[in-house]
């Protein structure tokens, strides 16, 4: 094999920008980010800390269905969601509400979902971020296509999927990689390692010496990054865009991280996993470190941050506080671009409205008690 | 690892408390593994943590990890490898965490689960349960609530069938496991908090079969899994508006047990089938149309369908409004073309 | 690339020779493809060897390997990256090789394809049509002859088409990539190489519209695809037994033309469903059931379907006892309970 | 990375023992298999090819609905078949008739499926051989799921699954290697890559340096073998089998080979390929390569070998000249273990039988004019 596919392998450990300490290591793979891209990732992260505990919070109250919080993985979201261009395609997961948040889409949008009112309560092309995916590993073919269009539309931008450590081992995940590679379409994978897949942990998911390592077996260049270190995602996860817009294909990256809270707020953790690994993970926690490396490099306000974040948190509460009103007539608008002759009875059946025409019983009028 | 050949009848949970779908179901696994040896239960989350409903909590720990595991999360693994474990002398019962998350699986149940027996000409049996926790009605966000028996019943070559109570759940699924052919097993989500005081056994309808929960003589509700709890709560009401339903649980969708509901339907001369999933080829149509065309000059109407309507599954929000309640159900009974009022009113 | 905005209609191959079904789809996508640039045609084998059934032949030549290319092998990788494309401002036209080697797809289709149009709220259309040659007839071997149309129809979002002849074949295709919601458009393959001499034009039934192909009095006899061909035969024989056989090309099977099909039933008070798909929960149930429920006292008899079996498709040598052809449609018509004889006899 | 991870890998250039020209080269990757080994190698082949060529010849004549041939990939077939123990498991693919012959299935079983009686005409138990797989990749799942009952019932048997390059893109051979490595299970996967996908060749197909590539990704060994060298993969066989045997778990092997014959009967390789390419790998004959060798190397009858393989075709001629009758009856049978009534009815009407109970019709007799 030549030096050059060997390339494509990842290195033996995460490449890491800023250590568990706060202190830079040099480590010469990528450029430190400048000091107001570490500014920036430092403020998204504090700002998403503040939306995912406060989200928690209202969970807990009742105010959602359900919520998977980004809680440890900030560095992760952040430094992903800020190394995308305006042109630049994100596709998330359910757990990436900290990525979406800070791509810019308004937090309460982002909740339309979670709240229960509707399946995407954002539109995909204002910030250019696909609706939260569910079904595991489907997105990173959604990702694919958009990507392989903008190249043959000669669009300059790149798709940016995130995908879970459980979510590899799904069929569409190496599907998706390999229709990248071979179509050399501009799209970069994120992989956020967190260890477990609800209550699965990696060594049940993997045998491979890294997720990274699945690279090499489709031509893409793949990419070993400590998740905690808001400054190597962000350096890795720009790398991999300048590199696909320039046409030099996909690219994979596995950042290892932890999930500090439950898969969900329904999940229970203490089933499946120790306290002190938790514990452990808290340590590497990766705001502080940044704020560590911030103060100790120059001027960093890292209070008014704080206040933004408190800000959003208070409006939240505010904008949460009340229930959206939904409509019952939602249901019939949007599974086809005009609702069928069939779907408007059953809209005018639902609502108790007068039927307009179509089909109609033999032997009786339509109606009856109408259906609430 | 010997063959046990001890028949299911024999390890059975004698309770006589109050339990739930989810642990009558709990119970039957636990029997199941107990009774078999070649019994395994894998699938996503389904060890320590005993499953997302935890329906095989404890097992793990109970019957070790060569019994039951982890998978790797990927469906259509879960179902292939399934098949070759069943082809190798094992009867895996597996697990989809959400009935949308069995889609990946679809072509491993459709072009070999289902055909592997008649491919083979019977040689090879694949004696595999399903479970797929199916249906609304818990404030699940999208691709947690889908109805999608349909897909299933469609398919020479599986049986599928789903359960409404407790009692039944553990016998069907004891039924499922010892069954020679494969079963998609359908769980209704909502009712798996549902309690019930039972003796857990095996005796009763078998796996084919319908059963009349309520006998009634003027309408023949047919419902089954969620539905069937809908279908009782509309003959109670109704019974106060001079309506006397029959309530007919189907438990087994495929195949269909013509005997027991077109007998009902001959009895009453009115039908009304319920279930959650959207209409437009629902299986409430081939509820409809077999029993239409057995019992033709028998009816007094058309059969009804109550359904969910043809959309996909909607948010947490407005389930309800698209989920089939008694209103619904007793509206349809209403359409009935009654010319002179309910018979025993 | 800018967007073209023409309508169809535009751009149209004349053609007053005989052409083939397979013939006509080909003229169908060249004249999409020269019609939208958005539109792009990929999938296996869809490039320089045209598909298996030629349907794409010499398109890759004519318009360049990035209008029309061969992707890796993976029908969920096909149906995923086509909805990311059309996501992105492109109208993908995909290949399924044959109906079972669709199933791979199955999430992508149910969870997405279907679904993103109402999960955004009409924000995000996916114009895609995912080509499927489906049915038997042609002497394949398993996996090759599913008939797979309820998979699809039960799924709320998906438009299904499928077509009986190459002009209608030719239209609805212009249609079906016009269409801005998805399009599963099925293939009749023992359809594939009739011939017929046309002027290809878009003209005519809408794309969920149903049409009359052969008018009659006593019975109403509903197929589409592969079938439409036996009905018509069917229509001729009983012709000299004294049936008037009205044969209805359904076209749209999601949704359903009410409207032109419960006109013909309540004017013959008869009807007959045929397709080649198993029976049970089979498109035939829906077509009887709503019919009954819309006409039931126009009716003189339960809606009959003559329909494959309940089983997995059949080897080569055995297909021929498993579809239905013309005979099975009269014997069918002639249990329609008929007291005084056919109308016209 | 360490070393022991790197050994992953394949290496460079394939395993080759024998070369084309019929010379052993001694590359010390693996023993040459013995004498008796090879000659039974070369005596498969041999009658594996006849086979090949008088089933394409019956198809020619119309007595079989399809056939995709195994020319030019049966050292991959035969070295494959024979490296199997008596309990292990063979998976076929429609491709691998070859394979299914030399495991010791009757050829006239094996073209029950091609002859369109039924899908599968042998007893899989009986030679522990699935039936031949269409649906593509699917049978690496049964594979791995056969492997590890084995492994849970502490039986001494390896599966070993055939699978083309282009089946290496669907989802389901990502989700069999995954399965199978972390389950340590004992299977090997052996892709023959013939360098086309019908119609696709392999680099659009992959971008990988080799398919072999994506065992490390797995955590599998991977190797890459001369497929049209016998002894090579005979030897890559045996020993990934030895090594599954012995709780080593799976292994990935990817056989370089030609398929010198259309996809099947029914495609027109001129639309995608050229006739020089074939003449190229026309050269590279696994048969005459072995024959050379084994003739340079001692005692060896080729000529009994001819006679034992034209005696099988002519059998082959006699056995298929006559249709073997088929019975409608057994559409009904196989479905599920015992008929359903519904299936039994369905079975009276379509044979004209007195329909035997069950759903009558109200208002008529059962019956009507029966239907053939
Ligand atoms: C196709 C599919 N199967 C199963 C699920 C149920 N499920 C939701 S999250 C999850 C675990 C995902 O783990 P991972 O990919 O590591 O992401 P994480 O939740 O850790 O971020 C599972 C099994 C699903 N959403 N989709
Ligand atoms: C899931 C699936 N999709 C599509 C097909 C149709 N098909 C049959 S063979 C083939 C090409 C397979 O190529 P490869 O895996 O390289 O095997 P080979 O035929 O070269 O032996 C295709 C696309 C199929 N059988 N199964
Ligand atoms: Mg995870
Ligand atoms: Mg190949």
């Amino acid at each position: 094999m030549t030096e050059g596919w060997l390339g494509l392998l990842p290195s033996e450990g995460p490449v890491r920008l800023i250590d568990a300490a706060g202190v830079a290591t040099g480590d010469g793979t990528y450029e430190l980010p400048d000091h107001e891209t570490l500014v920036a990732l430092y403020r998204a992260m504090v700002v998403g800390r503040r939306f995912d505990a406060q989200v928690t919070a209202l969970t807990r109250q009742g105010r959602l269905a359900v919520y998977p919080s980004s809680r440890g993985q900030e560095a992760c979201q952040a430094g992903t969601a800020l190394a995308l261009r305006p042109q630049d395609w994100l596709f998330p997961t359910y757990r990436d509400s900290v990525a979406v948040v800070t791509r810019g889409v308004d937090p309460v949008d982002v909740l339309v979902n979670f709240r229960g009112d509707w399946h995407c309560g954002y539109d995909p092309y204002e910030h250019r971020v696909a609706p939260q995916c569910t079904p595991l590993a489907t997105n990173t073919l959604h990702a694919v296509g958009v990507a392989h269009a903008a190249r043959l539309r000669r669009e300059d931008a790149v798709a940016v999927v995130l995908l879970g450590d459980g979510a590899t081992s799904e069929g569409d995940t190496h599907e998706a990689l390999n229709f990248a590679a071979v179509w050399k379409a501009p799209v970069v994978f994120v992989v956020q390692n967190n260890g477990y897949a609800i209550s699965v942990p990696l060594h049940r998911q993997t045998a491979a010496p890294s997720l990274a390592h699945k690279g090499i077996g489709y031509g893409i260049p793949s990419t070993l990054v400590d998740g905690n270190d808001a400054a190597a995602v962000h350096a890795a996860v720009s790398g991999a865009i300048a590199s696909a817009a320039a046409g030099g294909g996909p690219a994979l990256i596995e950042a290892l991280t932890y999930r500090i809270e439950a898969h969900t707020n329904a999940d229970d953790a203490s089933r499946y996993r120790q306290d002190d690994e938790v514990a452990g993970w808290l340590e590497r926690d990766p705001v502080r470190r940044l704020a560590v490396f911030l103060s100790s490099s120059g001027v960093f306000d890292a209070a008014g941050f704080d206040a933004e974040a408190e800000g959003l948190a208070a409006g939240l509460r505010t904008r949460m506080g009340t229930d959206a009103p939904v409509s019952p007539s939602h249901l019939f608008e949007y599974v086809y671009a005009r609702p069928t002759a069939a779907l408007a009875r059953q809209r005018a059946d639902a609502l108790d409205l007068p039927v307009g025409g179509g089909a109609t019983m033999d032997g009786q009028e339509p109606g009856g008690r109408g259906i609430r | 690892m010997s063959t046990v050949t001890e028949r299911a009848g024999q390890v059975n949970s004698a309770v006589h408390q109050p339990v739930s779908l989810a642990g009558a179901l709990n119970r039957a696994l636990g029997d199941a593994l107990e009774a078999d040896e070649r019994v395994v239960v894998f699938g996503e989350d389904v060890g320590p943590l005993g499953g997302v409903f935890r329906v095989t909590d404890g097992l793990a720990a109970r019957f070790g990890s060569d019994r039951v595991w982890d998978s790797p999360l990927a469906e259509s693994g879960i179902v292939g490898t399934a098949i070759g474990m069943a082809m190798n002398g094992l009867r895996p019962v597996v697990e989809m965490q959400f009935d949308a998350f069995a889609y990946p699986a679809f072509e491993q149940i459709t072009s070999h689960l289902a055909k592997m027996h008649n491919r083979t000409r019977g040689r090879v049996g694949l004696p595999i349960v399903v479970r797929i926790p199916y249906g609304g009605g818990i404030g699940g966000v999208e691709h947690h609530c889908d109805s999608s028996e349909v897909y299933y019943t469609h398919t020479a070559g599986l049986r599928v069938v789903t359960c409404a109570t407790p009692s039944d759940g553990y016998r069907l699924l004891r039924q499922a496991v010892d069954s020679p052919d494969p079963v998609i097993f359908l769980e209704p989500k909502r009712r798996y908090w549902s309690k019930e005081t039972i003796d857990l056994a095996v005796e009763g309808p078998e796996l084919h079969q319908a059963r009349v929960v309520r006998p009634g003589t003027d309408v023949t509700v047919i419902a089954y899994g969620g539905t069937v709890e809908t279908a009782l709560e509309a003959a109670r009401i109704g019974h106060d508006e001079g309506y006397d339903l029959e309530v007919v649980d189907l438990r087994s969708l495929s195949p269909f047990d013509d005997e027991t509901v077109t007998a009902s339907v001959r009895r009453t001369g009115r039908a009304v089938v319920v279930h959650e999933a959207a209409g437009f080829c629902g299986y409430g149509a081939e509820v409809a149309a077999r029993l239409t065309e057995q019992c033709f000059h028998s009816l007094a109407a058309p059969i009804l369908r109550v359904t969910g309507y043809d959309i996909p599954y909607p948010p947490p929000k407005l389930e309800h409004q698209h989920l089939p309640d008694a209103d619904r159900v007793l509206d349809a009974v209403s359409r009935l073309q009654w010319e002179e009022g309910p018979r025993h009113g």
